[in-house]
């Protein structure tokens, strides 16, 4: 029976723009993997209400959720900070059990 | 003149907005998906500047075309600006505030723009084919106008958030409706008689029923809004209602310096009565992001785009055939 | 008899529900996204309320129309009744699920109408103009009886439950099927023929390529549903299939009382024999918000609705031409 | 470096009929922001399987993220009970560690 | 005042082909509910980026959140996991507390 | 030739690509959203397969038709086997990348053969109808080869993952584009010029125009990859540009085997020279899961497309005519 190994989930709140960087991060960090989903409605203390405006993609909040072993969560919110200082976004941890599949085991 | 309003009101059109906007108010649960209006949007501005390209190839470059660009540019700055200092010093609002409203009204709302010239093609009257190019032009100015408006003086703006980074620029510059926009005419230009051919039956016939569609789901927006007017001080909306005329008669004034014919001039006269809620706020998006957007956008689309198209666009005509005839 | 049936089934709009019915059965993953399949239903309804709104303009409001809109609330009343007592005393299902399938049965499928609509045109039938009228009519009774007979008797009805409150009531009166269909017949009679002129390459011409598209979708969901028949005991399938010639026959009487062309009593029958599953199911939704609404959408949409498309409705109009010929 | 303070995350589930009256609960009990996501298909005791019917809002069941220090969570639980008596929906609350941005931070 | 009752919620990434059998194990299990987020980009260890291909449903990646005791949430891990070797997915758990809202409580 | 070369470029379609690929080049945030550019897919394949069923019913079953089909398959087993080949021969790529994309380029993509009819007919140049069923039975193969190259060799294959699981088939022979295609051709051999004229103005007319707005999100999605080419090895996409010459001449070949018409032939040149993106992928994602298919995409998307339509189809066009004429 596969065991549950104690980790840590990372959501990220960050705008489009700011995506493809911080995937990029959470990649290099060695993550294993992540699921963004995207949020329809959200509203932060220092921007606001961010509406769906002009022609660019609809709904553009995403939620970036990222499980993986404590220093590598440590180091994706070293990277990922600079960013949330000068664009819309905010981040939060909470401590999770993973079921970890081995590589091989996919067909 | 009434001839005028019931011409304008009584079409399917603007019947479909009050739809919407009624269906709204009643508390319906209808409802246009996003992606739809979205594409609607597109389509319109698409539809819209290929018809400028091929009217523009007709007309050609002349001298007052020419001037025609800069006095349009210099009608953004001078709306902006003016509505700025309504804001700022009749009804006290924040810098900031007042900057993202002013360049909202500084633009023009394409939409109404579009309702217009589908209302002087349905009475048979002419207008002058480059001002759809007058239009894609009007997008920037005031974009810029209102960042440089809006931004706190000194400190804080350190190199890496230059006044105007380089996000700012493309978004003012290459936004989406600029893009549709001024695409559509540059390729209706180059492609001329043939290239229509081939777009009619889908891009030119379709295109008034098109307009209704999207007209119910503005009403469906606009509605909903105004259920939403308790939290906006009640001195804004009265912004958004005397507007109007005001922008329309800057609008009227470049129309006469360029000579335009009572349709061309119409048309100009609602560039400057209407208030953009697609180019602009997406620009204010990066260019102020602490800006409350959600001012600029009720204002402009539940306010002062119902005047407009439903009361406007008809008196504008009326007063630009007396002036301008 | 045959060439009706042939004339029907060998048309694109049948050809594709096949299409799509038959790909979902051998699995294909092809699949439409749900904004485009609500913005298809929309632009049919609105156009077949446009269509309806420019007749009943044209045929004016006689006595023959308002009794048919009190005859057309009284089938709706009687279909609900009707199908409630069967499925309660005969299937011996629970007053609430009863109550919900029978609220189904009691309206109408605005899809199937439509596509009688379009049925009727090729064979160059008349019709009268006004059923669009009665169809509109025909969404609310079976929601109001729907929830009368499915709401628990006394106690857990404090005054905050009350039986109907405000939100059922503009769900049921002011839903968007309601909103779109009426709101495009009264705009079609106000804007006449002008105003068919301004939107005909939209909202006619296109017509039967759009319900092909849509029927494609429909085909993709009734097998989806199919797939999910184990769920659903057989009794109920049985009624899905029993019922259109029972609602067809109450629907051949009401068109007889009220003298209606053949082509306009095949349309009424229509109205008795088709379920709803767009609009009913969203005000059972808030109305009895316990109710398993599945069943309901599943029956109408997966049994009852390709029934009557595919043999229905020649078979309607076979019959409503020896009777009311 | 910038600390992560331990906080609470709360998740509503509600249908869009009632948003509205959430977030303003929301806000008004001095939450920082909201996140709200779509839910595509949802399930629960007390309403069944809820599908997406009528021609209003597809996916309408939202999932409400809110992360506030626990007096605030209270807070705003208390108040949106009521609202899950009457009409469909749930909540549950978990601890988390957020990244607070200075409100000054950003551009 | 309705306590909260300490449970687990179960986070399952699964594609939608393999959707319709979890959330059959999901209500076997005795759960009380789920809610379903669809994910908008992924990626993993196994499966790498999943790209939005073909003509089928946009967005097939889901998220399923189930919140229930922890009996519960371990026997639906337990029939998940086979299913988790053959097709894309990875699950994991977190501690919650949950209002439960009384059968009897909705109108 | 030049004539036809802007002949080709300067055609609204060809034009709007550019605009999208420009537009996301200087990074304008425009999008059209996946929902709609999913529906005009599968308006793209439904009007070329209902066109194409037309023609068949017309030309009927021959024998050229039945021989056509054998080759064409022969000719996908080909294509797939020598970009296989030099893939992992002269590119020394892993086998599961070489096989992936050597799948992507053993397919054909619809869009660029639909490009090439809509060239052909604005020409006024003619074309076997039966052109669209080769293209549909040219989406499978190529996959089955794929697969069958990509699978490891020994162990690891357990009877539940057999090299060809139930899922993979039903992908490879049902999935979307092949059953709307082949869908479309059949509905519209049965129904004949009757079928035609029921859908003519919503499948017919408008197709060039809704081609036109599917090439601005092409143009969007190709330079949106072309962005990210920064991870693609060069070697690739010098693969990329290098096959369209290779497999247009594989076309050539089968074309004058089957005596096609000068039409005929470029549209089975086209079917060499083009790349898979919408069905290839979707069966790969399930008969390789381990594939990463993101190469695939981009080659055929953002390097092989692009190329194709503008500079492959006239210069095609032309040698056909030289050669089969
Ligand atoms: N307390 C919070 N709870 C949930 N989401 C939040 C919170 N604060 C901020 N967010 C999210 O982060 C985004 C940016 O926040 P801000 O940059 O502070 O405007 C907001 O639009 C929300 O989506
Ligand atoms: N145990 C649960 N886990 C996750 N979501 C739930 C659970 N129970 C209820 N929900 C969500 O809450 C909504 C309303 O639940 P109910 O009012 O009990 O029908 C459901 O549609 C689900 O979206
Ligand atoms: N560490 C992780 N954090 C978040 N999501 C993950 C993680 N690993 C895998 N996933 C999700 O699970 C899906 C399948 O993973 P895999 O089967 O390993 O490719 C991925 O596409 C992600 O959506
Ligand atoms: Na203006
Ligand atoms: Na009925
Ligand atoms: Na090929």
């Amino acid at each position: 029976m596969k065991e549950l190994v104690p980790m840590q989930k990372l959501e990220i709140v960050i705008e489009r723009l700011q995506l493809g960087q911080v995937l990029d991060i959470v990649e290099a960090a060695g993550a294993s993997g992540y699921t963004v989903l995207r949020a329809v409605q959200t509203m932060g203390r220092r921007h606001g209400v961010r509406e769906d405006v002009g022609l660019g993609e609809l709904e553009r909040t995403k939620l970036v959720l990222v499980v993986a072993r404590p220093p590598v969560i440590a180091r994706i919110i070293e990277e990922v900070t600079p960013i949330l200082v000068d664009f819309p976004g905010t981040l939060w941890v909470s401590d999770v059990q993973m079921k970890v599949m081995d590589v091989g085991e996919g067909d | 003149m009434l001839a005028l309003l019931s011409e304008n009101l009584l079409t399917p059109p603007i019947l479909f907005f009050l739809l919407g906007f009624g269906a709204r108010l009643v508390r319906s649960d209808l409802e246009i998906p996003r992606e739809i209006a979205r594409i609607l949007s597109i389509y319109l501005l698409m539809a819209i500047g290929f018809k400028g390209g091929a009217g523009l190839a007709k007309s050609g470059w002349t001298a007052q075309v020419a001037l025609s660009c800069v006095l349009v540019v210099v009608l953004g700055v001078v709306t902006t600006l003016l509505a700025f200092v309504i804001l700022r010093k009749v009804l006290g609002l924040t810098r900031l505030n007042a900057a993202t409203i002013a360049a909202h009204y500084g633009s023009v709302s394409a939409v109404t723009f579009i309702t217009g010239v589908v209302f002087l093609e349905r009475i048979g009257a002419t207008y002058e084919g480059f001002t759809v190019a007058l239009m894609a032009l009007l997008e920037s100015p005031a974009i810029f106008v209102g960042i440089l408006l809006g931004r706190e003086r000194g400190g804080q703006e350190g190199p890496k958030k230059a006044w105007l980074s380089r996000k700012v620029l493309e978004e003012a510059l290459f936004n989406g409706s600029i893009v549709v926009l001024s695409g559509g005419m540059v390729i209706g230009a180059v492609t001329g008689v043939r290239g229509m051919e081939m777009v009619k039956p889908f891009l030119v016939d379709p295109f008034q029923g098109v307009l209704t569609l999207f007209l119910l789901d503005m009403g469906l927006l606009a509605a909903t809004r105004v259920l939403g007017f308790r939290r906006i001080p009640w001195g804004l909306i009265g912004f958004g209602l005397a507007w109007p005329p005001l922008g329309a008669a800057l609008g009227l004034f470049t129309g006469l310096l360029l000579g335009l014919s009572p349709g061309g001039t119409m048309l100009v006269m609602i560039m400057g009565a209407s208030g953009s809620y697609i180019a602009v706020p997406a620009a204010l998006h990066l260019g102020l992001p602490r800006a409350n957007i959600a001012y600029g956008i009720t204002l402009a689309l539940a306010v002062t785009f119902p005047l407009n198209i439903s009361l406007g666009i008809p008196l504008y005509y009326w007063i630009a055939t007396l002036v301008a005839g």
